[in-house]
């Protein structure tokens, strides 16, 4: 894969310019409100434009190499170095990433979570953005495990510190989940690299020489890689951290969490460990679809059986994962471009479902579903937002969410040479059945909270999107039918650097 | 025989509005975003955007139609008529191409306009039906959409598109029906309507995925085609390529979905709460659109289908014999409602069961034009039922509290009722005559000898259901509301229209100006249906000859082999290579199951019944009968009853002596209930009713109710105690781990040094033993 | 040669001592069997050393003596300490300390 | 006795080269300063003591950093007694700067206490003086006399507040133990020295081969030595110790204990295995196996239920060392460079991070005057700098990139994964949970900083004396540096190979 070279300070720009935040931040006095948000503001601001600018800048054409290449020394000792890049892949979730950041930090000018101190919070959240972005465009083991653990913390204080009554439970299950996957992820990155001969952690390399490496050995590494990714999806038996930590996180906490750190699971699937193990991605892949569609249905019934809103849509993201995970589980490109289709429309939909339970929440002062309804009448705007929203999840087409799902189930009617046609037949049905339980839950739950008469409590405050709200809420709205009505603007982007990634299997 | 390719026909002519049929569903959804955005601001609340969208679509509709006859006229006797395609990529992704476009052949043309006309019709009816409503604006734009939907599911040119505007549908159908959301009982009807929609939906996307790869590498190879696109699938499945387990898979799957949208039984339960939804609605719903986007999928994927489910093979197929069941089925719970909705909503079931049969049977061709009759007659049933209820039923819909005797009041409902009834029943010379019984004599002419029996029975049935509504609403004594008594009947608030502030605004002249004719806006649009409801059925009238048959001359496409290499100038252009004759059977086509020695087929070759005057009068014959019985008895049943002494009887002693000499008219209506009419509604339409509420229902809710309640469970148990509490568990082990290990830190110097000696004194033994 | 004699004596002295440290419960008396286990060190070194026939075994010897002298100033102060502080030199109220 | 008389007619006088002892004699020289100036200073200029105790030890700094850049680096002494390679000139460093920070550490608290300062500081020389020896002793009687130089005053040092039954108790259990585990470790020597006939590492080596007649002797001998440095190191069963002292002693004492004498028991222990035992593989690597993973487990298990906090360090120190020994584990073999670099960087970064971890506790003690955790609450909330600097130090013990210690992780994994062998594996598996676990603890630390509320709403701020703040800046920067830019230390971690070791 040839790499493109221009201009590559942009991307360290991206990733590193919040933390340039971070220190501005930590030198403003924590009394002074307007000054913290306006500095946390002009940071995501001045991100974004960065993030712009490498828009603009991509060469389209060549979507499938990889661009503003970066490379210098880091570690030289265990030949690990600082090396990024963007492609196709990444681009869309590396923007993504972005732009969420800033929404959530206007979304946060005027809804900082008791107990208040922006500053600290704010300084979290840039973190976050820094460690999300890096992941993203990191082109090397070490740099990539370096930003996936980065964002450890920052969302380990955001949830116990701004969370809600159960915070400290979950933020410390959240944390040791993801540690004890990324543990094993290391050992598992070490061993690929021994195994290639010692000769580098940069990922084109291992991806060139890993195939090379016994199939045996391959499908232990892999087990390794597989629990420290499928943790951060998350993936059937894994996924117990998710429900607690999407209610009790604080809403930003939850966009961030739902919008971008699902997917640095996801992402690293198909960046790291299906390219550098084919034939051990040829072994997984059954179980993961397997998993995959359990995590779909499963998730639903999750889904049915809430009766807490906000768990609700936290449950929901383990079905909609496990349709990513389905696409990724084919091996084939087809697959993959609808799994990271999925992930963007996933990370904008369920983001903005988030969005409105925070919202909910904010006017109800509560996300019992029994206690809402009657949302249309009370919040007309809001509610319709919902109503657009579920429909996007339960994936309508015309709208972002059919994107990932179709193709997924499509893709799993035929899946790459070498894995079992009748297994992944059976389970596209299963999965087609899945998007039947989708539009239930969905459904039901708009039905009882955004139609009917508003239940008896009194509503004094009860007012409708404010700006913020609209400023923060607007771009993923508009993302979610643009993308929907245009695919292509991101399929055409995925698909080569898909095709590139997947070569071992015949694309 | 094939031609030599020298013999190259003219190319057909195609103008404008062919090349830019796709515009149909453009404009309204383009209406659509307007309305939500500037709706509010506009002076007629945006009412008039959807108007005029519908509007612009229907002229477009009635261009293409226009030209598509030209094009058909140009074209000679036997050539094959090519569908105006036109694509453009829309996305690409793993090397698969998913273009959108438009297909437009004489399938296309009519539901398009058909469709259109119908939704221009219902919006100008809506104006003045729902003025005054909450969320008016709302309900245009969701109209609007609606159409839309439609639409583009009908020009649509390859499934992806085609499956778009069929969930657009549902989407939309799902904001209608719910439009009185406040009620929960409308809200629930909404998420019933849309659920059961979307489970018949699993079917199109698992048929829409087998097709797609079963066929992809052929279509490609041999027509330059993806395997979404509807004409490659039907070349491919009349190709004699296809695995017949893949195929009868596909068309399985695809038939499920159009059980669901259709509202073929079983599922068909959520068609009559359906009509929760503003009357419009349920007109626009049932008569042109939604429900009948099953039988266009069944209509125009048809070799899917043929070739896939064997139809005009020696046995009977399922499209048959789930469209016989509904057919009976619907029609006897025709009879035992008192929502005069709910009856045209069962009569709609049992009518969208015509049309599958006859397109199981292998009658393309009237089945189509059943669709095109039926929207007319229906949709004109629907708005005369809405405008009884607006302005003289009080906003109810029940025919035996509020109605009765309005014919004085209301001539020009009244006359446009009849007609449609009469259309309805199948009645020489109304349109649905013409469709009806073509069905049912094609039925008949493939030999499906006991299904055309149970289709006369269906019209038998329709004949004495339909009699009894138009008596109860319009003759006999006016009752209830009709008769200006005003109570708010939260009895039956489900079935009604209780939208407060149009009530309200509706409250004022009600209350003096009792029952009366509608507004302008609610009976031109009625009278105009009406007239088509007669005149409509000539457009393919088969008794009057040859020369009478447009649509078969237009709409059917001809089954005939175009040479293979014919893509090359685009499907668009093809040669007509071989001209069999399709006159009697099938077989003698290359264009049957068979293969074709080389080129393909693009519809399959069905065969037509010779019309004949005999077969004719049977099925009339049958229709009379059911009216005049049914007539006779509601008059007695329902006329004749007396409330004074019903209620004299029960009163005094002295009134019972004379009881036996007046009870004789009642012994009558005993024995007509009883009797008569309990013998054919009583049993088989009660026990219908209760099988549909109990065990179809019941399975539905069942359904739901199970995953429910499995939810909770693996929720609760699986997942809270099982998964988590493994997490949980690990936690408190460790902690438990470092209680039991404690000792070990007792403290004290002596246990510390005799530990430490200790341990240094095994492992010196073990390594001592183990390297000597 | 005696070589072994020797070590049997240091093996000896070494098991005495090391009983001593972990039975007794008297600080002073503990000491002295780390003296005890310190001298049968000294004792195999210098029986190596005669068997060798090398110097360095005398040095380590000395080295040992020499630090032992020191380890039991120290030691012998801290028990002092202890003495001063709880009049007492039973090591078993020392745990206070533990868990 | 006659070969007395012919050892002493051939001897003569070393040469001794004085650049190569430099740093010892520079901080023996400040030791005895600090002795006299003690004597002869009243209390008020008492202050004086602390100062001259830095500058000792930034004036060994400069000789070592001089025979570091110094061409011919590898120096040997008293043929091959005392050797100055890289390896111990790095170490060196390490003692040293760990020794400044403690002094800074020590500073403010000694200042305020009315101890007996002279002595504090006196023994404090003297122990890092022996440390200083330990990294070049590669001879068993230098070891032997460098351990007993950093222990004696250790010993004190723990004991140092007499009045403090707790610190008495701290003192004798760590005395009596820690001279029994080195009598055991004589013990074991005076085999080798039989074995061998000679004390020089490198002649030991050479005769270690587990075979022959004295295998089963080479074996015990072996087992011995690794127990007493096992017991330095606080290595579980050897460390049971470990927590009652570091939680009776004064709290600057625990953190020289916790930090610079583990770190000269682990040197010593490398040198001896490396050095000594490189046949001897087949003994020590299982031996250390099965401590380190004994080590790394039993110790968090312990720290998952302490409530004080200074215990619960002790236990997570205990269980780092846990993972300075995975490393070890498989020094034998292939790895055998990998897994020193990675005992050296560990060291370097797990120094770091502990003093200023204590750094922290000692500031947050001035206040609140309680070891326990829960004395911690909301600590984020009144003294915002002083939470996050503990929040980074806890994060680093606990290996989250991109700080200190993860680097070390790192090093330690992939010692093991570069042995390759099934054992190494699963010890690799086992650290890896470890790790994980060992967040519980960690993160219930973090937890009471920022998520608790204060207790008894007491939220007047921490007033940290200037020596502390310097100490925490440096330690937070050595901790960002070592886990941004790891460049750096592994470098020092590469070129410090081993004289003797490896055939080198």
């Amino acid at each position: 894969m040839q790499m493109i070279r221009d201009n590559n300070w942009v991307l360290s720009v991206g990733t590193f310019l919040p933390i340039v935040g971070v220190l501005l931040l930590l030198v403003t006095p924590k009394a002074n409100d307007a000054a913290i948000k306006a500095v946390a503001l002009l940071t995501s601001i001045a991100t974004v434009l960065v993030g712009v600018f490498t828009l603009v800048n991509f060469d389209f054409d060549q979507a499938g190499s990889m661009q503003f290449v970066a490379q210098t020394n880091w570690i030289p000792v265990i030949k690990s170095t600082y090396f990024i890049g963007v492609d196709g892949i990444s681009l869309p979730l590396y923007l993504l990433s972005m732009v969420v950041t800033l929404l959530v930090v206007i979304y946060s000018l005027d809804h900082v979570p008791s107990p208040g101190n922006p500053k600290a919070f704010f300084v979290l959240m840039l973190l976050l953005q820094t460690g999300m972005a890096g992941t993203f465009i990191a082109q090397d083991l070490i740099l990539f495990f370096v930003f996936f653990e980065l964002v450890l913390l920052p969302m380990y204080f955001m949830i116990g510190v701004w969370g809600g009554e159960q915070r400290q439970y979950a933020s410390l299950k959240f944390f040791l989940y993801t540690m004890f996957g990324s543990a094993l992820m290391l050992v598992a990155f070490l061993a690929l690299f021994f195994k290639t001969g010692a000769e580098s952690f940069a990922i084109p390399y291992l991806v060139e020489n890993g195939a090379g490496i016994a199939k045996n050995a391959q499908v232990w590494i892999f087990a390794g890689m597989f629990i420290g990714f499928a943790v951060k999806v998350p993936m059937f038996p894994f996924h117990t951290w998710l429900p607690d930590a999407h209610t009790q996180a604080p809403t930003q906490g939850s966009v961030i969490l739902a919008a971008i750190l699902l997917k640095l699971g996801t992402y690293g699937f198909v960046r790291i460990a299906i390219p550098t193990l084919p034939d051990a991605a040829i072994e997984w892949a059954p179980w993961i679809g397997g998993l995959a569609v359990i995590g779909i249905i499963y998730g639903a019934f999750g889904c049915l059986a809430q009766t807490d809103m906000k768990r609700l849509i936290a449950f929901s993201s383990v079905a909609h994962m496990g349709f990513v995970m389905l696409g990724i589980s084919t091996l084939t490109s087809f697959g993959v471009n609808a799994a990271v289709f999925g992930m963007v429309a996933h990370g904008l939909i369920t983001g903005m479902l988030f969005f409105i339970a925070g919202s909910v929440k904010e006017r109800y002062h509560t996300l019992e579903i029994a206690k809402l309804g009657g949302m249309l009448t009370q919040a007309p705007r809001l509610g319709w937002i919902l109503g657009l929203c579920s429909m996007a999840s339960l994936g309508l087409p015309g709208l972002a969410g059919f994107w990932g799902e179709f193709p997924a189930i499509l893709s799993a009617y035929n899946p790459a040479d070498g894995l079992n046609v009748t297994v992944f037949r059976s389970y596209m049905v299963v999965a087609a059945i899945g998007t039947v339980f989708a539009a239930a839950y969905l459904l039901w739950l708009y039905q009882r909270t955004a139609f009917g008469t508003p239940k008896g409590h009194d509503h004094h405050d009860l007012h409708d999107v404010n700006t913020h709200e609209w400023i923060a809420w607007l771009p993923l709205l508009i993302a979610i039918v643009t993308f929907g009505v245009a695919p292509n603007l991101l399929f055409s982007i995925i698909d080569p650097a898909v095709q590139g990634t997947l070569s071992a299997f015949g694309g | 025989m094939i031609l030599a390719a020298s013999e190259i026909l003219s190319p057909l002519r195609d103008g404008w509005f062919l090349q830019h049929a796709w515009l149909t569903p453009v404009i309204p959804t383009v209406g659509f975003v307007l309305i939500v955005l500037f709706g509010k601001r506009m002076p007629k609340k945006g009412s008039e955007i959807g108007v005029l969208s519908l509007l612009a679509s229907l002229v477009l509709a009635s261009g293409a139609a226009w030209q598509w006859i030209q094009r058909v006229g140009d074209a000679g006797e036997e050539q094959f008529v090519s569908p105006v395609v036109r694509t453009w990529t829309w996305w690409q992704s793993g090397g698969v191409e998913f273009t959108i476009g438009q297909h437009v052949d004489g399938l296309t043309v009519v539901v398009l306009f058909v469709v259109a006309f119908i939704s221009t019709l219902v919006q100008v009816y809506s104006l003045e039906y729902l003025r005054g409503d909450r969320r008016y604006t709302h309900f245009f734009a969701a109209l609007t959409l609606f159409s839309a939907g439609m639409l583009a599911m009908v020009v649509a040119e390859d499934m992806i598109l085609f499956l778009l505007g069929w969930e657009i549908m549902g989407l939309c159908s799902f904001m209608l029906i719910g439009h009185w959301w406040e009620d929960g009982a409308n809200s629930r009807a909404a998420l019933k309507a849309f659920f059961t929609v979307r489970t018949g939906d699993v079917g199109l996307l698992v048929g829409i995925s087998v097709l797609f790869f079963a066929a992809n590498e052929w279509t490609t190879t041999h027509l330059g085609l993806s395997g979404f696109s509807i004409r490659g699938v039907s070349a491919w499945a009349l190709s004699g390529e296809p695995n017949s387990t893949v195929i009868l898979v596909a068309a399985i799957a695809l038939f499920v979905a159009a059980i669901g949208k259709s509202g073929q039984f079983p599922l068909h339960t959520w068609l009559p709460d359906a009509m929760a939804g503003p009357t419009p609605v349920s007109s626009l719903l049932h008569s042109s659109t939604m429900v009948v986007a099953g039988v266009f999928l069944v209509a125009r994927l048809y070799p899917v289908f043929f070739t896939g489910l064997d139809i005009l093979g020696p046995s009977s197929n399922v499209i048959m014999v789930i469209a016989a069941i509904t057919i009976v089925i619907a029609a006897a719970l025709a009879f035992v409602q008192s929502d005069i909705k709910r009856v045209l909503a069962y009569s709609t079931v049992s009518q969208l069961g015509y049309m599958m049969l006859g397109l199981g049977a292998g009658a393309w061709l009237p089945a189509v034009f059943h669709i095109f009759t039926h929207a007319f007659f229906k949709a004109c049933l629907f708005l005369c039922a809405g405008s009884v209820s607006h302005s003289a039923s009080h906003h109810s819909f029940d025919m035996k509290e509020d109605m009765g005797g309005l014919r004085k009041h209301m001539p020009v409902t009244f006359a446009a009722w009849t007609v449609s009834t009469l259309a309805l029943c199948g009645v020489f010379p109304f349109s649905g005559f013409f469709s009806k019984d073509e069905i049912i004599d094609n039925v008949g002419g493939n030999g499906y000898t006991f299904f055309m029996v149970v289709g006369l029975g269906g019209a038998f049935l329709t004949a004495a259901y339909m009699t009894r509504a138009t008596y109860l609403t319009f003759f006999g004594a006016a009752r209830g509301a009709a008769a200006g008594v005003h109570e708010v009947h939260d009895a039956h608030a489900g079935a009604h229209d209780v939208h407060d502030t149009h009530a309200g605004a509706h409250e004022a002249d009600d209350a003096h100006a009792g029952p009366h004719e509608s507004g302008i806006l609610i009976t031109a649009p009625i009278a105009i249906l009406a007239v088509l409801a007669i005149f409509s059925g000539l457009f393919n009238a088969t008794p009057f000859g040859e020369s009478w048959e447009y649509m078969k001359k237009w709409v059917e496409p001809r089954a005939v082999v175009v040479a293979s290499e014919s893509h090359s100038g685009g499907p668009g252009e093809a040669f007509v290579v071989s001209v069999p004759s399709a006159e009697s059977g099938h077989s003698e086509s290359p264009c049957g199951k068979e293969t074709p020695p080389e080129g393909v087929c693009y519809a399959p070759q069905v065969s037509h019944a010779t019309f004949k005057w005999s077969k004719a009068l049977i099925s009339l014959a049958v229709v009379f009968a059911g009216i005049v019985l049914s007539w006779v008895l509601s008059a007695a049943l329902y006329g004749r009853r007396d409330p004074r002494l019903v209620g004299l009887t029960q009163r005094n002693g002295l009134a019972r002596a004379g009881y036996r000499l007046l009870a004789n008219k009642y012994y009558l209506d005993d024995l007509y209930e009883r009797g008569v009419v309990g013998s054919i509604t009583g049993p088989l339409a009660r026990g219908a009713y209760w099988f549909n509420q109990r065990i179809l229902d019941g399975i539905l809710h069942g359904v739901a109710g199970i995953s429910r309640a499995v939810a909770q469970v693996v929720y609760r148990d699986i997942d809270q105690r099982l998964v988590d509490g493994a997490v949980n568990a690990s936690a408190d082990v460790t902690k438990a781990a470092g209680t039991t290990v404690q000792p070990i830190q007792s403290g004290r110097v002596g246990h510390y040094g005799a530990l430490l000696f200790a341990t240094a004194a095994v492992a010196a033994l073990v390594f001592v033993i183990l390297n000597t | 040669m005696l070589t072994s004699q020797f070590l049997l004596l240091g093996a000896i002295l070494f098991c005495i001592g090391v009983y001593g440290v972990i039975a007794r419960k008297n600080a002073v008396l503990v000491l002295m069997s780390i003296e005890l286990i310190l001298n049968s060190v000294n004792i195999n070194l210098l029986a190596f050393a005669l068997r060798n026939g090398s110097a360095d075994g005398h040095t380590f010897a000395l080295y040992i003596i020499a630090v032992a002298a020191a380890e039991v100033g120290v030691g012998l102060a801290m028990v002092l300490l202890i003495y001063r502080n709880r009049r007492s030199i039973g090591l078993d109220e020392l745990s206070e300390l533990r868990g | 006795m006659s070969f007395l008389v012919s050892s002493a007619a051939v001897w003569t006088a070393p040469s001794v080269d004085y650049h190569a002892l430099a740093p010892e004699i520079v901080l023996a020289v400040g030791l005895s300063i600090v002795l006299l100036v003690d004597l002869f200073t009243s209390e008020r200029n008492k202050w004086l003591l602390s100062v001259l105790t830095g500058f000792s030890l930034l004036g060994a700094v400069l000789p070592v950093l001089t025979l570091a850049l110094h061409d011919d680096s590898t120096r040997s002494l008293f043929d091959g007694r005392y050797v100055v390679d890289e390896f111990s000139l790095v170490m060196k460093g390490l003692f040293l700067l760990a020794g400044y920070v403690i002094v800074l550490l020590s500073s403010s608290h000694v200042e305020e206490g009315d101890y007996w300062r002279g002595e504090y500081w006196f023994l404090l020389l003297t122990s890092l003086l022996g440390m200083v020896m330990m990294s070049s002793a590669r001879d068993l009687v230098s070891v032997f006399v460098a351990l007993e130089f950093l222990s004696i005053p250790a010993y004190m040092l723990a004991a140092w507040r007499k009045r403090d039954l707790k610190s008495n108790e701290a003192g004798v259990k760590y005395f009596l133990l820690g001279v029994f585990a080195s009598a055991v470790m004589l013990y074991g020597m005076s085999l080798l020295y039989g074995v061998a006939n000679s004390t020089l590492l490198i002649d030991i080596a050479e005769s270690i081969s587990l075979d022959g007649e004295f295998g089963a002797i080479q074996a015990l001998a072996i087992v011995f030595v690794v127990v007493g440095f096992a017991f330095k190191v606080s290595a579980v069963p050897f460390h049971t110790w470990a927590p009652d002292t570091y939680e009776g002693a004064p709290t600057p004492v625990t953190a020289f204990l916790s930090v610079a004498s583990k770190a000269a028991g682990f040197i010593a222990l490398v040198v001896m295995v490396l050095t000594a035992f490189p046949e001897g593989r087949d003994v020590w690597q299982p031996f250390v196996w099965i401590l380190s993973a004994l080590t790394m487990t039993i110790g968090n298990v312990f720290a998952l239920r302490q409530t004080n906090l200074v215990r619960m360090i002790a236990y997570s120190s205990v269980s780092q060392g846990g993972f300075v020994l995975m490393p070890l584990a498989v020094a034998g073999g292939v790895a055998g460079e990998a897994a020193l670099r990675a005992v050296v960087v560990y060291l370097i970064a797990y120094a770091a991070t502990n003093l200023g971890m204590f750094g922290v506790i000692l500031s947050v003690s001035r206040k609140t005057r309680s070891g326990d955790i829960a004395s911690l609450g909301g600590l984020f909330t009144y003294a915002p700098a002083l939470g996050v600097l503990l929040t980074i130090f806890l994060a680093s013990l606990a290996g989250i990139p991109p700080l200190g210690g993860w680097i070390g992780k790192f090093a330690a994994f992939q010692a093991l994964l570069t042995d390759a062998t099934p054992w190494a594996y699963v010890l690799a598996v086992i650290g890896a949970v470890n790790s994980v676990i060992a967040f519980g603890y960690y993160g219930n630390v973090m937890r009471e900083v920022w998520m608790r509320p204060v207790p008894h709403g007491d939220t007047t701020p921490i007033t940290t004396p200037s020596s502390l703040q310097i100490a925490l800046g440096i330690t937070v920067i050595a901790t960002l540096v070592l886990g941004i830019l790891p460049g750096v230390v592994l470098h020092f971690g590469d070129m410090a190979d081993l004289v003797g070791a490896f055939g080198g």
